[in-house]
């Protein structure tokens, strides 16, 4: 009974993704880019280095950076914490 | 784990120098072809892995030291955010390098060029950072969960609580 | 005036009640205190009278937290029994009520604009 | 529809991830099924970004007289990359330790808190 | 330089450094880690007071990563903001009081509540991590930071609930199964915000908020946003990983943790008010929300009544105390389209739902600690092995009164208040939601005259005869946790006045958030 109806609303939610699927936007032309063609013509002069997606990830992005680093070291942390020997 | 036959620790002696020096070539060009400080962290961290499964956790703890590891990794993060905190003048995560004709401060020609290694402001020193961070954080994990595994397995019949 | 809060039909003062809240207090000791003349200390009258019986052990009078509201659980078991068995400890049901409810709003907002 | 083929394919990438989530007993399947979803979801950004015809945003010898493609979902794909490193470590760590409390890592089995 | 205009930035990034420095410092002294990680946390309290009375004096205040100058949000010659920002308005830091607050008393409680023998860099380093992500959830203004942050929250919390499963196997129970759960929640988060990206290749709320048409992908990208959203902040039906994650975890990061679901739940107002403002049918969406509040309220409250567990009552008493929210910003929400209604209840409702967030946050914190306390003492959260511990722990037994008045909502506490708020604007909305209300609060108040009975009334047991108060850290926590409530209760228009009311205008009025960013266009 319980995997029928969780099988219904899986099937549904899987018909929901295609749908987003076929509404979004065309493969391979994006409609706006206004963002990234400011990173692609500026990422030169602002950031001065030639590789547009280093410039986004630690200049333009770089909180985001600081945070992925951040989950990163969490994860660690909480491994050490949950590895660690108690002392009786 | 146990560790592996002669032949892979043979081949092992010889190939993770290679790696480890490869892993940092990625770090230190990052911003100039394509990687950084994760993918590069990364590949020296698979060196790291590549050690502890040949030799065995037991063997390898003498010469990975997860001290010293997690040492490295604050001091990596610490480097990082200290770098952040630098911009603060202006912005916090303000390049305040790029175009000041100090360290990494050339000015890039626009348009496609061979690459300068000095350019592009705090971006390298970021790019060391974050390498250092994950390589030390990848290998601590590595070497943890094969610590835990051990751990874990032995306890298994004494502590099926309940 | 501090501490009045305008709840649309009208306030609520905390302080108000406070104040009031004592005057009728004192009040209610104050009728006490004119009463129980013929109360004494250390006396048969501070005993407890249960028809008779011998008074039992204080740790044995103690009701543990299971047996309050008994009654309560006991009349809406109809209610209790299907609430319980959906609370089982499978993390699949957790994954699968999110992919429900996800369902259902999407259902929702999609029909009705 | 043709045209949005990719797209399908990260549908399916997360309908599988969510199928497992929904319906596998072990705990190490729901992790590799977390594991799918989040590279459905890195393929989407990726799919998001590109551009017909166009080469990868560095100028570093780039073939001269092409456009690039967006570069953000790049480097947003490179940070939920790194985030799904960190979870699946954490969670095989955990079902370490519920394989070393529990002896079992079966969903049946584990599930002491309930009710 | 002025650090004052750095002052959004400086509340994150010291607690941030200082859990990267604590395991260094754990090296040299693991006693000193608790120490160092209060101080930090008093600190940016400080800062977030001093940021607070800028706002709700000034106005909003944009912190832009990386930009020439802190306010530079557009660059030139460009419609959209390309760099993270922080948008910090009075909902905003209304959410990063309440956060900054609950994290320094639960690093204080935790001086003496954690055992020193092993783990304790670790711990705080995670408390402080949490700390974090709970800030940067509610100041961001960028949708993809809200997704980085709402991960390290979901890892900190998940390593903190696992902190004492080397020797149980409860808590790691409890740790996979929020993890599950909370990744698909990050995940499908991720997955709308990539809607988002491909529809108007923007990532900023604001932004999206000014362009936003309502489409077909903006409605399953809604759909998807607010129902793992209310999971994350623990709606019935999607409730269950609440009481494990509450009850295992060790007591002041459950206190914590409260804070945390709440920040979703500001992440769901954010979502509904701002993003999509009226474009969005705020009826249906209304009603969404406020089914979710009514499950909550009544399924959360009569399962808490069955509970033999202390700290597994608490936390199906907050999920019933999540659904007051959720009802009465629900209310807020379904009349945002007619001005009338919203002028003569709608308002009132939201104050109500939003003063309660603060109250919750008091009194369950509050009664969490109190668990903790006994817990402490007794080593056991079995209701049915307790009872008489009033003849021992009498600090305690007075907090515990405070909270459970508060949370029954008795005057003069402070969740009569706000729940006084929420019944008087909802009756006006309609009636029965109102009486369904006011029965769970009854149900309440019988749950905790349960608890009081069988944990510290009746005779001396003696099994207890050792027991005796905690110690002062503890103490001071609750205590200062009780001053807050008892004030709130007695002057609650000064708090509805100064910090309600401009959180929630700032949240119906979706224009002068995104005017902060774009300029009034």
């Amino acid at each position: 009974m319980k995997k029928i109806i969780f099988g219904i609303a899986f099937i549904v939610f899987f018909s929901f993704l295609v749908i987003s699927a076929i509404n979004m936007r065309p493969f391979g032309l994006p409609t706006f880019s206004e963002m990234d063609d400011y990173f692609i013509e500026n990422a030169q002069s602002e950031a001065g280095a030639n590789n547009v997606v280093t410039s986004i990830v630690f200049d333009y992005r770089g909180f985001d950076t600081l945070g992925e680093a951040t989950v990163l070291f969490t994860t660690i942390v909480g491994i050490v914490a949950l590895f660690r020997r108690v002392k009786k | 784990m146990k560790e592996m036959s002669r032949i892979v620790k043979i081949v092992t002696n010889f190939i993770y120098g290679f790696i480890i020096i490869f892993g940092f070539y990625i770090i230190a060009h990052g911003h100039l072809t394509p990687g950084g400080g994760f993918q590069g962290g990364a590949v020296v961290a698979s060196a790291f892995a590549m050690l502890l499964i040949s030799y065995g956790q037991l063997k390898a703890k003498k010469f990975l030291n997860i001290n010293i590891f997690s040492l490295l990794e604050s001091c990596g993060l610490t480097m990082f955010i200290v770098v952040a905190f630098l911009g603060l003048g202006t912005t916090f995560f303000y390049n305040f390098l790029a175009n000041s004709g100090s360290w990494f401060g050339n000015m890039v020609i626009p348009g496609i060029n061979p690459g300068d290694m000095n350019t592009a402001g705090v971006l390298p020193l970021m790019n060391i950072a974050v390498g250092l961070e994950v390589f030390a954080g990848l290998g601590i994990i590595v070497l943890l969960m094969a610590d835990g595994a051990e751990y874990t397995k032995k306890k298994e019949n004494a502590e099926n609580d309940r | 005036m501090l501490g009045l809060l305008e709840t649309g039909s009208g306030f609520w003062s905390a302080v108000v009640w406070v104040i009031l809240v004592l005057v009728i207090g004192s009040l209610v000791y104050y009728i006490r205190n004119k009463g129980e003349k013929s109360y004494k200390k250390n006396t048969e009258q501070d005993k407890p009278f249960i028809s008779g019986n011998p008074e039992l052990s204080k740790e044995g009078s103690h009701i543990s937290a299971s047996h309050i509201y008994w009654g309560f659980t006991e009349a809406l078991k109809g209610y209790y029994n299907p609430l319980v068995k959906i609370h089982t400890g499978d993390i699949n049901d957790y994954s699968g009520w999110i992919v429900i409810i996800t369902v259902v709003i999407l259902i929702i907002v999609g029909v009705r604009g | 529809m043709i045209g949005n083929f990719p797209y399908i394919t990260v549908i399916i990438y997360i309908g599988c991830g969510i199928y497992i989530l929904m319906f596998q007993k072990n705990l190490i399947k729901l992790a590799i099924g977390i594991n799918l979803i989040e590279n459905g979801i890195n393929l989407f950004l990726i799919t998001l970004g590109f551009k017909k015809g166009a080469v990868a945003p560095i100028y570093t010898q780039a073939p001269s007289g092409q456009s690039m493609v967006l570069p953000t979902p790049q480097a947003l794909t490179l940070t939920s990359i790194v985030i799904g490193i960190a979870t699946t470590a954490l969670i095989l760590s955990m079902a370490m330790m519920i394989y070393k409390h529990y002896g079992s890592i079966e969903v049946n089995e584990v599930r002491r808190l309930r009710g | 330089m002025n650090l004052l205009n750095h002052t959004p930035i400086l509340i994150l990034a010291l607690p941030l450094l200082a859990a990267f420095l604590i395991p260094i410092i754990g090296k040299i002294n693991k006693k000193a880690t608790g120490i160092f990680a209060t101080l930090v946390l008093g600190l940016s309290l400080i800062l977030t007071i001093i940021l607070a009375v800028k706002i709700l004096s000034v106005g909003p205040q944009i912190y832009v990563f990386g930009a020439k100058s802190p306010l530079l949000t557009l660059p030139s010659s460009l419609k959209f903001p390309i760099r993270i920002m922080f948008q910090v308005d009075a909902m905003g830091i209304f959410m990063g009081l309440i956060t900054a607050l609950v994290s320094f008393l639960g690093a204080i409680y935790s001086l003496a509540f954690i055992d020193k023998k092993d783990g304790l860099d670790s711990y705080y380093s995670l408390l402080l991590l949490l700390t974090v992500s709970m800030f940067g959830m509610e100041f961001t203004g960028d949708l993809f930071n809200f997704f980085v942050f709402l991960e390290i929250a979901s890892m900190a919390s998940v390593s903190l609930i696992c902190y004492r499963g080397t020797d149980l196997g409860e808590p790691v129970e409890a740790g996979f199964k929020y993890m599950v759960v909370s990744s698909i929640a990050a995940l499908m988060v991720l997955f709308a915000i990539g809607i988002f990206y491909g529809e108007y290749d923007v990532l900023n709320i604001a932004a999206i908020a000014s362009v936003i048409k309502y489409s077909q992908l903006d409605k399953i990208a809604l759909g998807i946003l607010v129902s793992v959203l209310a999971m994350k902040a623990g709606a019935v039906p999607m409730h269950m990983w609440t009481p494990d994650a509450y009850s295992e975890a060790p007591a002041p990061i459950t206190m914590i943790l409260v804070a945390a679901s709440q920040a979703s739940l500001y992440a769901i107002f954010r979502v509904v008010f701002s993003l999509y403002n009226i474009t969005l049918n705020t009826l249906a969406v209304g009603w969404i929300i406020i089914i979710f509040g009514l499950l909550s309220m009544f399924i959360g409250v009569t399962m808490a009544i069955i509970q033999k567990d202390i700290k597994r009552l608490m936390a199906y008493h907050a999920i019933s105390q999540t659904g007051y929210m959720l009802l009465g910003v629900g209310v807020g929400l379904a009349v945002l389209a007619n001005p009338t209604a919203l002028q003569r209840y709608g308002i009132t409702a939201m104050e109500g739902g939003i003063f309660h967030i603060m109250n919750h946050a008091m009194y369950k914190g509050l009664l969490f600690l109190t668990a903790g306390a006994l817990f402490f003492r007794t080593g056991t959260r079995d209701l049915n092995k307790m009872g008489g511990l009033a003849h021992y722990m009498k600090y305690t037994t007075i907090f515990f009164i405070i909270g459970a008045a508060a949370i029954a909502g008795l005057p003069p506490f402070n969740g009569f208040a706000s729940k006084l708020l929420i019944y008087e604007s909802v009756y006006k909305f309609n009636p029965l939601l109102s009486i369904i209300a006011m029965v769970v609060s009854i149900l309440t108040l019988a749950s905790f005259v349960k608890v009081f009975h069988s944990a510290f009334l009746g005779p001396k047991l003696p099994q207890f005869i050792e027991v005796k108060e905690v110690p002062r850290s503890m103490v001071f926590a609750m205590a200062v946790l009780s001053f807050i409530i008892i004030f709130f209760g007695l002057f609650p228009d000064l708090i509805v006045k100064n910090l309600v009311h401009p959180a929630v205008m700032s949240l119906i009025e979706q224009f002068k958030y995104t005017s902060t960013v774009l300029g009034g266009m």
